[in-house]
């Protein structure tokens, strides 16, 4: 039964894009597809939920590519909770998209959909990976699948952003990320998550500290400094692109491919032995640093990009702290950050929609005129500052308390920090949209077409719910962090 | 090609022996040296022989390129028809023994047909190659 | 006797067979028949002999009923009915291709005689793998050669002639150094069967003359494997060879030579004293060579067939790294690389041949928007190309991580590197076809969607497939692999 | 080893090492096959010379005989001739071809033309 269920969430994003180039011709079927297939996909996740809260583990063997490595799904809380977040947002974007790529007249529209939908089913896909071949194989037919959705332009721009992507991500990727699996294969003998980890435990702690290493920076699209520079390269592409793979599936798959790593194949217990210093040193320069790149950017998506980049480096930042509430915020983070950020990209998809503008300071009194845009965007500011009523202040609860309980003065201090700088960079902007008076030379617009607005109204609103009813995302997080730790 | 009558009459006397030699190499070669590869290069002399001398038009008259090119399939394709003889008859592949009532009788009918096969595809490939190049315009 | 007991040599004689009767035909049409038909037998013959060795462990046929090791004898292993297979499979998928390919690119006229040749050539290729006999397998190997200088020279371009030229003075020299080796070990041994030469090998004290035998013949195997940087001759060769050929012999032509290499080296020599020689060393340091030079070159080409004939050249090196491992996990590397590689190689130069039938050309200039004019071509040498680089889910992928599995195995972490680090340079010649199919408008805008015949398309999308379906599910590719190379190892001293 | 032996191992050292100088310093296309055609026939030596057996006669089996030459690399090598006239042959008719579609058999020009050319 379950099993067929995990078929049905694989099958269903595949199936669209199968629809989607069948109704080639016809743009209102190919996006009609696309919205059923995507809510649909929703609905069968959201089904699955209770079983896995109940502590069962379906599990989907596909094929045996070399003996012992299987293609193979199983459906665990973390997954469950990322697919279900990648799948909600496919449907939100998926809205968004028909007003905007209408509205800016793109080409290509069959493709674009097409891809977007087999990038979603490549997230699923790596949600639901039982071990790190079957992730290491989806992380890559991710890279490739939303290659074409960076270059949708096709123009050198798109060509010269499209070579930074494959760079980082292929790069990092072949050289860390497939020896680390490889290696785990050859000292574990098994590439399987389990809870606790498969290393074994005579592991030294300097080789599991250089496996780690080479997990978290073969892992390029969690954009951890120094492999960051492809995600602002990457925000040529059109902003609904932008908005669900750059700031949902394909870095979030990499943060979340870090924390199932940290819990599935290390183990907490195991990694309490190594020194993970330089991770949390890492991860903590990057919140930082990347705030302040952020700071001095004009061009919205830019900053939002270089925002994304500081966001992720909390998720590994949490997980390096190694305990069960850090685990926990690593994994609630993921859902928050992905709503907020979302709204934010809409919003400046929303904004060059209507008026072309692609620079923070063009936006004066913009808010007046784009009232559900710029109010969609301060809720997303808020969450990801982390300042109630929005989705960004739990996780960070979360991560703060998880630092503070390892007395981790640090990571706390990091914590604080950048939440000043985000709130340095990202308020800014609210306050021009609202308080500042219009340029009197600028054309006069009204609101984004409707499916944009109700896209943002749908995230904007997800986002406050969830600080106010966190409680699908919370389950499963718990059930990720203490039934790892058991 | 060439007018000159002493040419003529000593390779019009020649050709024969040659001939005559060839098929003596041919098929002396069980007893003694010889065999198919000699003779066929043995042969295709004669012929070449008389195309140097009486032109190349003439020695086509004579063997006809097409038939020079059946030479080269067909001597290689009673080769392996002796093998598969083999397999026929029970044996192995190019097993000699089995094609005769004794083994003796086979071996000797089997390297006659074997060698024949070499000698007419080598004649056509030595033909083959004299018509290539001299067929050439420089 | 019952019949499959000859399918060892009926494996060779069925093809051989076909080419004077391809001769004698005459007619394209006929030729074509027949040869195509001799190849699909062939194919037939492979997977039954495959399965024989499978039941029955080695199978050994005498020529003449002469038995070994006075005679020449036959001998199916697992390694050489994974040959077999893999070239005949090649042969039957790339003939139907050929005949619309040719038509562009052969004089008619002269259809037969390339009919015939090519027939020769997989005759020569499936008897090399076939025999146990080491002057037998010199005179396969002539054979093989010959043919495919004659294939080459048929090429549209004049360069086809002085690029079958090179090779034919280089793949002499090598057969030569080959057959010097071998008569070295024949004054040795008295004999010339390879299981009889590795009993008296065996018993031998005097070391030197054999191991002058083995540099011989390394260095002349090298040559026709196009080891860096004895690879000169490859690269033009593979350029302006007709597609039909470019696809077979890149295929099928340096694998049956690594082929011949590993036979010398675990079933005649032993692995302890080829290694005992250094070899290893120096075929660690020439693979990694071809593999950070060579796809350097492709990087830099203007051509797309010469990309991809130095991609070649850079892939042999993956090939012979697993075998400089001297580990069964690095053999097993090594074979199913010659699988994975030839069936990779040979789909993309079948697209290419399809796009230069359409557009005149393989330079990159000619293939500029190729995905507006032939989208599903492209799409085919992108998926090919993903295979070189080694992306999980193709072909490339299980070579890849056999290979570093092998290098881990021997605790040589930079080595890991260098390997995953090479196919980095991969990702950068395939990306050149990518950008240049997919980012520059078609030299000529009017140029209407038109894809290459079904016949030539179909098959090369076929071997595209497989190379993906062998990248999901390798149990027959690196099972094979797996057992060819303990048999080799374990039976070896 | 005998005097014979030693003799014609440094026959056939000196034409294999000659053959293959010549191969690799000629610019000329059939001096290259002139050269290809004596490293091969090194090899004929390399193998026939050993079988000769002092006093042996040919392998015709007789009662006044007892000390024959082994025939098998006679007909090795008979092989060997074969392929390397093959060889040649189609050396030389490459060659041709070349000449014909360049005007030249120097290897340097036949580049140079080729550079012209693009």
């Amino acid at each position: 039964m379950s099993t067929d269920s995990i078929a049905v969430c694989l099958m269903l994003p595949l199936a669209a894009a199968g629809g989607i180039a069948l109704a080639n011709n016809r743009p209102n079927l190919r996006e009609a597809v696309s919205l059923v297939a995507s809510a649909a996909l929703v609905l069968a996740l959201l089904g699955l939920e209770p079983a896995v809260l109940a502590g069962n583990r379906p599990t989907l063997d596909l094929i045996e590519v070399m003996p012992g490595l299987v293609i193979a799904f199983e459906v665990e809380p973390l997954g469950l909770l990322f697919a279900l977040v990648a799948a909600f947002l496919w449907f939100a974007s998926a809205v968004y998209s028909i007003g905007y790529m209408r509205g800016n007249g793109e080409a290509h529209q069959t493709r674009f959909y097409l891809c977007f939908a087999l990038a979603l089913a490549a997230t699923v896909a790596i949600a639901f990976s039982a071990n790190a071949f079957t992730l290491l194989l989806f992380y890559e037919a991710l890279t490739f699948v939303t290659y074409p959705l960076v270059t949708h332009h096709g123009d050198a721009e798109a060509r010269n952003g499209g070579r930074t992507y494959l760079a980082f991500l292929l790069g990092t990727s072949v050289l860390f990320l497939l020896p680390a699996v490889i290696f785990t294969w050859h000292a574990a003998g098994t590439t399987d998550f389990r809870a606790g980890g498969i290393l074994p435990e005579g592991m030294a702690p300097a080789a599991a500290a250089v496996l780690l290493a080479m997990y978290v920076f073969g892992i390029g699209k969690a954009a951890l400094m120094p492999f960051h520079r492809w995600l602002p390269a990457a925000m040529v592409a059109p902003t609904p692109v932008s908005a669900l793979l750059h700031a949902v599936a394909v870095v979030k798959a990499g943060v979340f491919s870090i924390v199932k790593i940290v819990v599935y194949l290390f183990g907490l217990d195991l990694l309490g032995g190594v020194s993970t210093h330089w991770l949390t040193a890492t991860a903590g320069f990057t919140v930082i640093a990347a705030s302040v790149v952020a700071l001095g950017a004009d061009n919205l998506k830019r900053r939002l990009a270089y925002s994304t980049v500081s966001q992720l480096a909390y998720v590994v930042l949490a997980s390096a702290l190694l305990t069960p509430l850090s685990i926990v915020g690593a994994a609630l983070h993921i859902v928050s950050h992905a709503f907020g950020k979302i709204t934010l990209f809409f919003a400046a998809g929303s904004i060059y929609t209507a008026t072309g503008k692609t620079n923070v300071s063009q936006l004066d009194g913009i808010g007046l005129r784009m009232p559900w845009t710029m109010g969609a965007f301060a809720i997303g500011a808020l969450s990801m500052i982390g300042l109630p009523p929005a989705a960004g202040f739990v996780s960070k609860w979360y991560m703060l308390s998880g630092a503070m309980s390892q007395a981790h003065w640090a990571a706390v201090m990091v914590i604080v920090a950048s939440t000043l700088l985000n709130a340095a960079y990202l308020l800014p902007i609210v306050y021009r949209a609202f308080f500042r008076g219009v340029d009197a030379d600028s054309k006069p617009h009204g609101e984004a077409p409707l499916p944009i607005v109700l896209a943002l109204v749908i995230t904007a609103a997800a986002t406050l719910m969830i600080f106010f009813m966190p409680g699908v995302p919370l389950a499963l997080a718990h059930a990720l962090a203490f039934g790892a730790c058991e | 090609m060439s007018d000159d009558l002493i040419l003529r009459v000593v390779t019009k006397i020649l050709i024969p022996f040659i001939v005559l030699f060839a098929l003596y190499v041919q098929f002396h070669g069980e007893y003694g040296p010889g065999g198919g590869f000699q003779a066929g290069v043995v042969a295709a002399a004669a012929f070449v022989l008389y195309g140097l001398v009486n032109g190349l038009d003439a020695l086509r008259r004579v063997a006809p390129e097409s038939v020079v090119e059946t030479m080269v399939g067909a001597g290689v394709l009673l080769y392996i028809a002796v093998g598969l003889a083999g397999i026929v008859l029970g044996g192995h592949y190019l097993d000699y023994s089995v094609l005769g009532g004794a083994p003796v009788d086979g071996q000797h009918r089997g390297i006659f047909w074997v060698e024949l096969g070499v000698g007419i595809t080598v004649s056509g490939v030595m033909l083959k190659v004299f018509y290539l190049f001299a067929g050439r315009r420089a | 006797m019952t019949l499959s007991a000859h399918f060892p040599v009926l494996q060779v004689v069925v093809p051989l067979v076909s080419a004077p009767l391809a001769v004698l035909a005459r007619r394209a049409t006929a030729a074509y028949a027949i040869v195509m038909f001799a190849s699909w037998i062939a194919f037939g013959l492979a997977i039954a002999l495959t399965m024989q060795v499978r039941s029955e462990g080695v199978v050994s046929y005498p020529i003449g009923n002469w038995p070994p090791p006075w005679g020449i004898e036959y001998r199916i292993d697992a390694l050489s009915s994974f040959v077999l297979l893999l070239v005949s499979a090649v042969a039957a998928v790339v003939l139907p291709y050929c005949r619309r390919s040719i038509e562009h690119e052969v004089p008619r006229e002269q259809h037969y005689l390339f009919y015939s040749m090519f027939a020769l050539c997989l005759a020569g290729l499936l008897g090399i793998a076939a025999t146990g006999d080491a002057f037998n397998a010199f005179v396969f190997i002539e054979i093989s050669a010959l043919a495919s200088y004659v294939l080459i020279a048929l090429g549209r371009d004049r360069k086809a002639l002085v690029a079958s030229y090179q090779y034919l003075i280089l793949g002499t020299i090598g057969a030569t150094f080959f057959v010097i080796g071998i008569g070295m070990l024949y004054l040795m041994t008295g004999t010339l069967n390879l299981a009889d030469m590795s009993e008296r090998l065996a018993a031998t004290s005097d070391l030197r003359p054999v191991l002058t035998a083995a540099a011989f013949i390394t260095v002349g195997m090298s040559l026709k494997l196009a080891l860096f940087p004895l690879h000169q001759w490859l690269p033009n060769a593979y350029t302006y060879a007709p597609s039909a050929v470019s696809a077979f012999i890149a295929a099928t032509g340096t694998k049956v030579s690594i082929y011949v290499l590993m036979r010398f080296y675990f079933s005649v020599f032993g692995a302890g004293l080829v290694f005992e020689l250094a070899v290893g060393e120096v075929l660690l340091v020439l693979s990694l060579a071809a593999m950070f030079i060579a796809s350097a070159i492709a990087v830099v080409q203007s051509d797309f067939k010469k990309l991809l004939a130095y991609s070649s050249v850079a892939q042999v090196g993956y090939i012979t790294l697993g075998l400089s491992l001297e580990s069964v996990s690095g053999l097993t590397a090594s074979i199913v690389h010659l699988v994975n590689h030839g069936m990779t190689k040979a789909g993309l130069f079948m697209l290419v041949g399809g796009a230069v039938l359409v557009t005149g050309g393989s330079g990159m200039d000619r293939l500029a928007g190729l995905r507006r004019t032939m989208p599903l071509t492209s799409f085919g040498i992108v998926l090919g190309g993903l295979g070189l680089i080694g992306i999980p889910g193709t072909a490339g992928f299980i070579s890849k991580w056999q290979l570093v599995l092998a290098a881990m195995e021997r605790q040589e972490w930079w080595l890991v590197f260098a390997i995953v680090a090479s196919s980095l340079l991969a990702v950068a010649y395939v990306w050149r076809f990518v950008e240049v199919a997919y980012f520059r408008e078609p030299s000529n805008p009017a140029d209407r969607r038109r894809e290459a015949p079904a016949t030539m398309l179909v098959p090369a999308v076929m071997v595209i497939a497989a190379s993906i379906y062998f990248g999901l599910d390798s149990s027959l590719t690196l099972g094979g692999a797996a057992t060819a190379a303990d048999f080799l190892l374990g039976t070896s001293r | 080893m005998n005097q014979f032996g030693a003799l014609s191992y440094a026959i056939t050292v000196f034409l294999m090492v000659a053959g293959l100088y010549i191969v690799i310093a000629r610019n000329n296309l059939i001096k290259t096959l002139v050269g290809l055609s004596i490293f091969q026939t090194a090899v004929y030596l390399l193998y026939i010379a050993p079988a000769k057996l002092p006093g042996g006669t040919a392998p015709v089996i007789s009662a006044e005989f007892d000390a024959y030459s082994s025939p098998l690399p006679h007909v090795l090598i008979l092989t060997a001739i074969v392929v390397g006239v093959a060889t040649m042959a189609l050396g030389l008719a490459i060659v041709v071809r070349i000449y014909e579609a360049y005007g030249t058999i120097e290897e340097d020009e036949i580049l140079n033309r080729d550079r012209e050319a693009r």
